[in-house]
């Protein structure tokens, strides 16, 4: 707790642009956790304004096709993004860490497979692999969090690997080896906590790459299921109305845009404080 | 000499990897719920009409023969036939290549063009200090709007003002030079966009990573002006990691913008491969995505071989 | 049924005498923004309209349907059925391949033969009845024996996977019909890139003198419904088709851009899976609840913005009211949901769980769907949607049978006899999955399949209706008009206000380029 | 006092392929045979990339000499897990000898704890092996990053000691540190050995530090050892013409 | 001889996250033409600092808070950028420790050489360039690429570097200190040689006392960011006047006979964060009285040197002081 406290403080203080980005996902999360709270309508209420309405002060963000508030469907949307993406990601990084660390560790059969899987999964487009594990596994959260998860696979695993060749190589390492520890004892004591902090960062990265993998599945209509929404699953039924009911995928579009960009610039933010790079001046 | 021992290792893990995204792709394929007869039947799909088309297509071997002879015709250069039309789908992606091309180029021309100055001036201009700068803006924003929100921005914009873009529908180039442009500048800046927030992200980074070198400060020293020092020295070593991502990027392109292409109606590879995959037609996206991989493959050798001409420590 | 052919004679007649006269020299190029790509190239196998669209630029069919869905010539002049199994037709005169060769005898009876062959896997063989024998009884003459009465062949024929091949060169090898086009009818195929654009060339061989209008039929393919409506606005297209109602809100502004809506016997439907035995939907009181908690007006509202109507498993486009005394429609709908939860309860099951799958290609089904979801709800139903890609909604419900409940539409092709066969599972054998063998109902249909007379009929079909309702297993919802769209400033349009078989450009050869 | 020496390495021999496939082979150590009795420090000189490290590694068992033998306390060595608490290192850069995300305390213990000793006795040896090296108890409570290096190494020769092992390799130990906290090290190093009388081998590239602390010095030079002689000649005048030149460094 | 360099209470401290860093408490030194100065000093003692603030090569975070510094008449805290660039590139030389960053690892040594010497040099000039600093196969070491030199060599490329343009002040900072112990001699009597033939001064900043005193004529001992005590290198030696000093030379090992205990200085190396308004080594000094808790000490000379402490007299006085003859 104290240290999320110092995080948080030490990205408020870094600067203009971070703070911005800290602000604006802290409001997210607020929506996202406490919306279905707040007192801003049913969003799955058909008919509780006209069809394709303008926004008005009932209904901030306008109505949807089917006369359906869409200011409440877009906290509702941050909800699912975040909480799919999330999900995903922390999968993702249980299984790359593990993966990474074994690879980094262990070196030669294990590393190479692992590092060979990872090339695989790279080099599939990502989206092309998204769209034929939604087509294996049918359209819907699960499969949302199966392709985002493989999607930031090899990126964990390769930084993980790297971190863990490092470390491994460190004096603590070394001298537990010598100490008799099993192996299982010196990964999880000694190298997890210590890439631990690579990971933080790539995770806010793989956060935010499983946003857009998320809301461009459900753009493409293999993500969330109606009536339930996520911010690309909006802006996909939004952009069917662009012309005459511009609200609804500008709505949804700029708060998934936000969303992203918050997430992006608080990982800036932890990394220029993990690894400051200071460069000097030419002059 | 070096070069090739570096390379070769390389070449052999690129072919383990095509290897291994060809299984997955045959695997995943079949274990896609509905098939080609489904679609070329509509609703009507009995029994044994099921039978024969699966027949007449070969489905109906054991996966492995499947498998086996896809290999097989693949390495004698057959990359197979559409169900659809019958015809070798190789044609269709080398007639869809220019436009792919066409596309990534102006992508990653923008993202070029704009990134990398960008990068440079905001990694340079950094220098130690803090503050809010423009560049930093730039890339937050890039790489954050997704580029179905660009696109379809700029759809509603175009199409409500018809300001000499065009949305949707592709001309091709040999036939009409400025019609071709104005449906291709508008996706083609709309995939730039994210580009050019990797670019310039990555410049400034590796930028100000080189900025900390002892060179960089043994050239301060020695009284080099800023210019000479970023010319000769902050550009080069700046570069691996900008080659990196540049050709990623530039091969994530040629694997076929499917969100771009599926909202501009671009006829280039990712959408051909996306409607392959919703026709279940197996040889278009087998073939679509191993050519992919092949790209992204072979454009990230070319960054290895780029790595080795640069940096001189590479292989060595 | 006389009447109506003579009519049809009459309506060919008046049309060869245009036909002599052509207004216009065949020049100019139409663009049509076609929705979507073809599935494959086989007229006789491929299932899907969009398929069908293209099909009608370049083949044929003996006879189609005209306005007000009867019968009118087609690559027949003429048709005449003589005993309740026998029909004799007879080849236009002057009626030719592109390649320049007459249409005879020999390209329609191989072209049924096929058909009917098993190995072509023709899903159109059973529509087409059980054709004893085929045989040329004359130059330009076929002889059509059918095993028992079929009462719905000859509007069988008119739709476009009835289709005449030229068979000829199909045997010789010089033709292949899976991976190319060759017909009689206006157009033919010069150019083809996959998912992008057709060429198409006025077909110089066709018969009526001097049509088509248009020399040559440019097709892009624009599935993006924006790009669509931008392509038009831009003048780049000269007509497209839309399913979405909303497109006329969208378009409004444009004076130069026309919408002509065309009412068709397709509908809007819900399939419920009444052999699946761990669905609620197994009870047949459960299927019941469900269909009086429907409330087809708000889906009428709040997806068609009003524009389309309550439909009944007897097309509302064919004028007969054989359904609407029936509760689900005539009983207003508080006491439906009352009624409703009173069958659930009875069934002993008050808030069953059931999953709707929907095809995600068409966003109007997800609409459909969310406002079934919130009707059903209303009377203490579950209702989780499941939009999966097409091929998997077709596996799903038509092959396995693996689904609760779905939405989809139906054509209704262009006679009662033809569409209501769809309650027979031994007729529609791809509703087999899913579909409850109720023999009267069978019995009703095959019987209704035989009667000529239309009064008779119409009863018939109130007693059908009923057996329907009751077994609540394959639901009409509301109509599905398509919306043809196009630039006054480009085109002449010639669109039925009526269509029945997906066949929207069937006047395709009028189609004017200024 | 046994006589049988801890260390015994007859005609060590260590090679690296650089490569799976071709490639230079890389002959770290040649033909090096070396013995180190209980008690006694052995120091080990050379410049970068003459092999001392990979010595290092061959006498703690974390590398299998490509042919040659090694002894341990006159058996074969075996496995690694098998002399748990009999040999133990204390490495070159003070930052990394500690897991920066435990407290001191624990990774003093870790050893005893691998060897399955209770917690009671782990805290009592902690605060014990602290006040040995000259560390308040409190440091036990103490992570890395609040240390300064000189406080780090005399933590990770805590360490180091507190199985009491047979054996420990000081590889550069005290090459990073400021030379005020240097002489605290080494005293420290020379102290424990006296009263715990464990064998060491010390690996440096500085002789001043080595002859301070060594009985014996080996002086190698391309994966060879050159010379090998008591720390009192390298007062004097080494044989060697390398050893000479490393000696004047010093003088 | 009027000074090459001046330096008087130079105040320099880096900005951290916990506030501020005194890296420098008012330095002073005064550097005369032709002479070899060694700054002694452990780490965090302020002489990579005072080294990179004679180029003004400090980097952002770092900022002067007072004081003065002049190099070869130019007031480097106070000049223009191109007066700055001028002086560096006539006047100063740098050699710094480790010579394989201070090369760019993507460039020939050629050109990297060349472009130190100005102009357009002709393989002949670079390779006699490259000849005067020792380096035996000079033809290919310019056609070489940086990582593929020893470490020995690629420090004389960086001294080469350095005396290109004949520079009136070449500062060294730990310039053997990455280098094998064998060739330490060699890269510091090379140094000296080349200060010999261009008449500049060298300034050697070391931790390593004993190394650096062979090779200079004078001394000057930093502690807590100032020069404690400054003379001729026998001068202080000899007879060290400030108490660190001597510990200093107690401690290191090298000098004491078989079997005899060093001397460690107890306790830490100060870190400051504001002006110390005491004698900064007083924690750890065995003459350390009340006065030294509570008063700065001020610059004094006695005995032949700069001193900075209140009881330099005990210091010299005390057994043990002359030892180190």
């Amino acid at each position: 707790m104290r240290t999320a406290i110092y995080w948080l403080s030490r990205i408020w203080r870094s600067d203009a642009l971070s703070a911005f980005g800290l602000a604006s996902l802290l409001l997210l999360i607020f929506l996202g956790i406490f919306g279905p709270l707040l007192p801003l309508g049913d969003p799955t209420q058909i008919a509780a304004g006209p069809r394709l309405g303008p926004p008005t002060p009932q209904h901030p963000f306008g109505t949807d096709e089917l006369g359906r508030s869409f200011l409440p469907r877009v906290v509702q949307g941050i909800r699912a993004t975040f909480l799919l993406s999330a999900i995903a990601v922390l999968i993702s990084a249980m299984i790359g860490t593990f993966l990474g660390m074994a690879a980094g560790y262990f070196g030669r059969a294990v590393d190479i497979m692992v590092a060979r899987g990872a090339d695989i999964l790279f080099a599939f487009p990502a989206l092309l692999v998204g769209l034929l594990v939604a087509a294996v596994l049918g359209p819907g959260q699960v499969s949302a969090i199966a392709v985002i998860a493989i999607a930031t696979l090899p990126l964990l695993i390769r930084v993980v690997r790297s971190v863990t060749l490092s470390v491994a190589g460190r004096g603590f390492v070394t001298a537990a080896e010598v100490a008799g520890a099993s192996a299982g004892r010196i990964l999880l004591l000694h190298i997890l906590p210590n890439v631990m902090g690579a990971v933080m960062v790539q995770l806010t990265y793989a956060l935010s790459i499983g946003m857009i993998i998320e809301s461009a599945l459900s753009f493409l209509g293999l993500g969330v299921q109606p009536p339930d929404a996520s911010l690309g699953s909006l802006l996909r039924q939004g952009s069917a109305y662009l012309t005459i009911a511009p609200w609804m995928a500008m709505s949804s579009g700029a708060v998934l845009s936000l969303a992203i960009m918050s997430v992006n610039l608080v990982g800036d933010a932890v990394r220029d404080a993990l690894e400051p790079l200071k460069g000097r001046d030419l002059t | 000499m070096r070069l090739l021992l570096y390379l070769l290792p390389r070449v052999a893990a690129a072919l383990i990897t095509l290897l291994g995204v060809s299984v997955l792709v045959f695997l995943a394929l079949r274990m896609i719920p509905g098939g080609y007869a489904d679609i070329l039947l509509g609703p009507f799909v009995t029994p044994e009409a099921r039978e024969a088309i699966s027949q007449r297509y070969g489905l109906d071997q054991p996966m492995i023969v499947q498998y086996w002879r896809w290999l097989v015709s693949l390495l004698q250069g057959d990359f197979g036939i559409s169900m659809v039309t019958q015809k070798p789908v190789i044609h269709e992606f080398i007639r869809r290549a220019p436009v792919t091309l066409e596309l990534a180029f102006i992508a990653l021309g923008l993202a070029l063009a704009v990134g990398l100055p960008l990068g440079v001036a905001s990694g340079i201009r950094r220098g130690g200090r803090k503050g809010l700068d423009a560049a930093r803006v730039v890339g937050a924003i890039g790489a954050s709007v997704p580029d179905f929100v660009v696109g379809s921005v700029l759809i509603f914009i175009f199409s409500v003002w018809s300001l000499w873009f065009r949305v949707g529908g592709y001309v091709p180039f040999t036939d009409d030079p400025v019609g071709n442009l104005q449906t291709m500048l508008l996706p083609g800046l709309t995939l730039s966009l994210f580009g050019i927030a990797l670019v310039l992200r990555t410049t400034r980074d590796a930028v100000l990573r080189v900025m900390t070198e002892g060179y960089i400060t043994a050239a301060v020293a020695r009284g080099e002006t800023p210019r000479a020092i970023i010319r000769l020295h902050i550009l080069r070593n700046a570069a691996i990691p900008v080659v990196t991502v540049v050709t990623t990027y530039f091969g994530f392109l040629l694997g076929g913008a499917v969100v771009v292409e599926v909202l501009f109606s671009i006829p280039g590879f990712g959408l051909f491969t996306f409607n392959g995959l919703l026709n279940r037609d197996y040889a278009i996206v087998q073939a679509g995505v191993l050519l992919a991989a092949g790209v992204f493959v072979a454009i990230n050798m070319t960054a290895d071989f780029l790595y080795a001409v640069i940096d001189p420590r590479v292989g060595s | 049924m006389t009447s109506r052919k003579l009519l049809g004679s009459v309506a060919a007649a008046a049309l060869m005498g245009l036909a002599a006269l052509p207004l216009h020299a065949q020049e100019g190029t139409l663009t049509w923004g076609k929705p979507a790509e073809i599935t494959g190239f086989d007229v006789h196998v491929a299932g899907t309209v969009a398929s069908w669209e293209m099909y009608q630029m370049v083949y044929e069919t003996l006879l189609s349907a005209d306005d007000e869905l009867g019968l009118q010539a087609g690559l027949a002049e003429s048709w005449e059925q003589t005993s309740d199994t026998t029909y004799t037709l007879t080849i236009r005169e002057g009626a030719a391949f592109s390649n320049g060769r007459a249409v005879t005898t020999d390209d329609v009876i191989g072209s049924f033969e096929r058909i009917k062959n098993p190995e072509t896997a023709s899903y159109w063989s059973h529509q087409l009845g059980d054709i004893a024998s085929i045989e040329a009884v004359g130059d330009r003459t076929v002889q059509v024996e059918l095993a028992k009465p079929h009462a719905t062949f000859l509007p069988a024929l008119a739709h476009i996977t009835a289709a005449i091949l030229p068979m000829k060169e199909l045997r010789e090898g010089s033709f292949d019909p899976t991976q190319e086009m060759m017909g009689s009818g206006p157009f033919m195929v010069e150019n083809h890139n996959q998912d992008e654009s057709w060429t198409l060339k006025a077909n110089p061989h066709y018969w009526r003198d001097g049509y088509p209008l248009a020399a040559t039929l440019e097709v892009p393919i624009i599935p993006d419904e924006s790009a669509r409506i931008a392509a038009i606005r831009d003048g780049r297209i000269d007509f497209t088709t839309f399913e979405n109602p909303d497109v006329q809100r969208m378009l409004g502004t444009n004076a130069q851009v026309e919408i002509q809506p065309q009412q068709t016997t397709n509908y809007y439907r819900l399939d419920v899976n009444a052999l699946k035995e761990d669905s609620a939907f197994f009870d047949k009181r459960v299927r019941q609840a469900m269909n009086l908690s429907l409330d087809r007006e708000a889906i009428n509202n709040f997806v068609f913005d009003g524009s389309s109507a309550v439909d009944y498993p007897v097309p509302a486009a064919f004028g007969k009211d054989a359904c609407r005394d029936l509760d689900t429609y005539a009983m207003p709908r508080d006491e439906r949901l009352e009624k409703a939860r009173g069958l659930l309860e009875e069934a002993g099951n008050t808030s069953p769980e059931v999953a709707l799958t929907i095809s995600s290609a068409n966003p109007v089904l997800g609409r459909i769907g969310q406002v079934v979801q919130q009707n059903l709800s209303e009377a203490g139903f579950e209702v989780e949607i499941n939009q999966v890609p097409t091929a998997e909604y077709l596996q799903k419900v038509f092959t396995d049978g693996d689904f609760d409940f779905s939405a989809s539409w139906l054509a209704g092709y262009t006679d009662p006899g033809m569409v209501i066969k769809w309650w027979d599972p031994n007729f529609a054998v791809w509703n087999l999955s899913f579909q409850q063998n109720v023999p009267e109902l069978s019995e009703a249909l095959k019987e209704v399949s035989s009667i000529a007379d239309e009064a008779v009929r119409d009863e018939k079909l109130v007693e059908i209706c009923e057996m329907i309702d009751d077994g609540a297993n394959l639901l009409a919802l509301v109509g599905k008009s398509d919306y043809v769209v196009y630039r006054n400033d480009q085109v002449e349009v010639v669109v039925a206000d009526r269509s029945g078989s997906a066949n929207t450009y069937q006047y395709i050869a009028e189609f004017d380029p200024k | 006092m046994s006589t049988m020496p801890v260390i015994n390495l007859k005609d060590i021999n260590v090679t690296f392929r650089r490569r799976l496939i071709g490639g230079d082979a890389v002959h770290a150590v040649r033909g090096v045979s070396l013995s180190i009795g209980p008690g006694e420090t052995l120091g080990l000189v050379g410049e970068s990339g003459s092999g001392k490290t990979t010595l290092g590694r061959v006498c703690l068992g974390l590398l299998r000499p490509t042919s040659g033998t090694m002894r341990f306390d006159g058996q074969d060595f075996g496995r690694l897990r098998q002399r748990r608490g009999q040999l133990s290192v204390v490495l070159q850069h003070p930052e990394w000898a500690l897991n920066p995300r435990l407290r001191c305390g624990v990774s003093v213990a870790e050893p005893l704890k691998i060897l399955g000793a209770p917690a009671a006795a782990r805290r009592e040896a902690v605060a014990r092996m602290l006040d040995q090296v000259g560390l308040t108890p409190d440091f036990a409570e103490r992570y890395p990053g609040q240390l300064s290096g000189g406080q780090r190494q005399r933590v990770a020769i805590a360490r180091a000691l507190i199985t009491e092992p047979r054996f420990i390799l000081f590889d550069e130990a005290v090459s990073a540190l400021d030379v005020s906290v240097q002489a605290q090290v080494l005293n420290l190093i020379v102290d424990l050995q006296e009263k715990l009388g464990f064998a060491a081998l010390f690996i440096s590239h500085d002789m001043a530090a080595t002859r301070y602390v060594c009985h014996r010095i080996a002086v190698m030079l391309k994966g060879e050892v050159v010379e090998s002689a008591p720390a009192e000649t390298f007062y004097g005048t080494p044989e060697h013409p390398y050893s000479r030149a490393l000696m004047e460094a010093v003088a | 001889m009027s000074p090459l360099a001046e330096i008087r209470d130079l105040v320099i401290s880096y900005r951290t996250g916990s506030g501020g860093l005194r890296a420098l408490d008012g330095t002073d030194l005064i550097l005369t033409p032709g002479e070899t100065v060694a700054v002694v000093g452990e780490s965090g003692s302020g002489k990579s600092t005072l080294g990179m603030a004679i180029g003004r090569l400090l980097p952002g975070e770092a900022h002067c808070e007072g004081g003065t510094l002049s190099v070869a008449g130019t007031d480097v805290l106070n000049a223009d950028a191109d007066t700055l660039r001028a002086l560096r590139r006539d006047k100063l030389g740098f050699v710094f420790q480790n010579p394989m960053s201070a090369l760019d690892p993507t460039m020939r040594v050629g050109k990297q050489v060349a472009r130190a010497m100005g102009g357009k040099p002709g393989q002949k000039e670079i390779e006699a360039l490259l000849t005067r600093a020792e380096l035996s196969e000079p033809g290919r070491v310019l056609r070489a690429f940086p990582h593929e030199l020893s470490g020995g060599m690629a420090q004389r490329v960086v001294i080469a570097m350095a005396i290109a343009r004949q520079p009136a002040l070449l500062i060294a900072d730990e310039p053997t200190a990455s280098l094998d112990a064998s060739i330490r001699e060699k890269i510091m009597a090379t140094l000296n040689r080349l200060r010999d033939e261009t008449g500049a001064t060298l300034v050697v900043l070391s931790h390593d006392l004993r190394l650096i005193a062979r090779h200079s004529d004078r001394v000057a001992v930093m502690y807590g960011g100032r020069v404690v005590e400054d003379g001729a290198v026998e001068t202080v030696l000899d007879a060290p006047a400030h108490p660190y000093t001597a510990a200093l030379l107690s401690a290191a090992a090298g000098s004491e006979k078989p079997g005899e205990r060093l001397d460690p200085i107890p306790g830490m190396p100060p870190s400051l964060s504001g002006r110390c308004e005491a004698c900064a080594f007083a924690p750890r000094c065995t003459f350390a009285r009340e006065q030294c808790r509570t008063e700065r000490p001020e610059p004094r000379v006695i005995a032949k040197r700069r001193v900075i402490c209140h009881f330099a007299e005990d210091a010299l006085a005390a057994p043990g002081a002359e030892r180190r003859a």
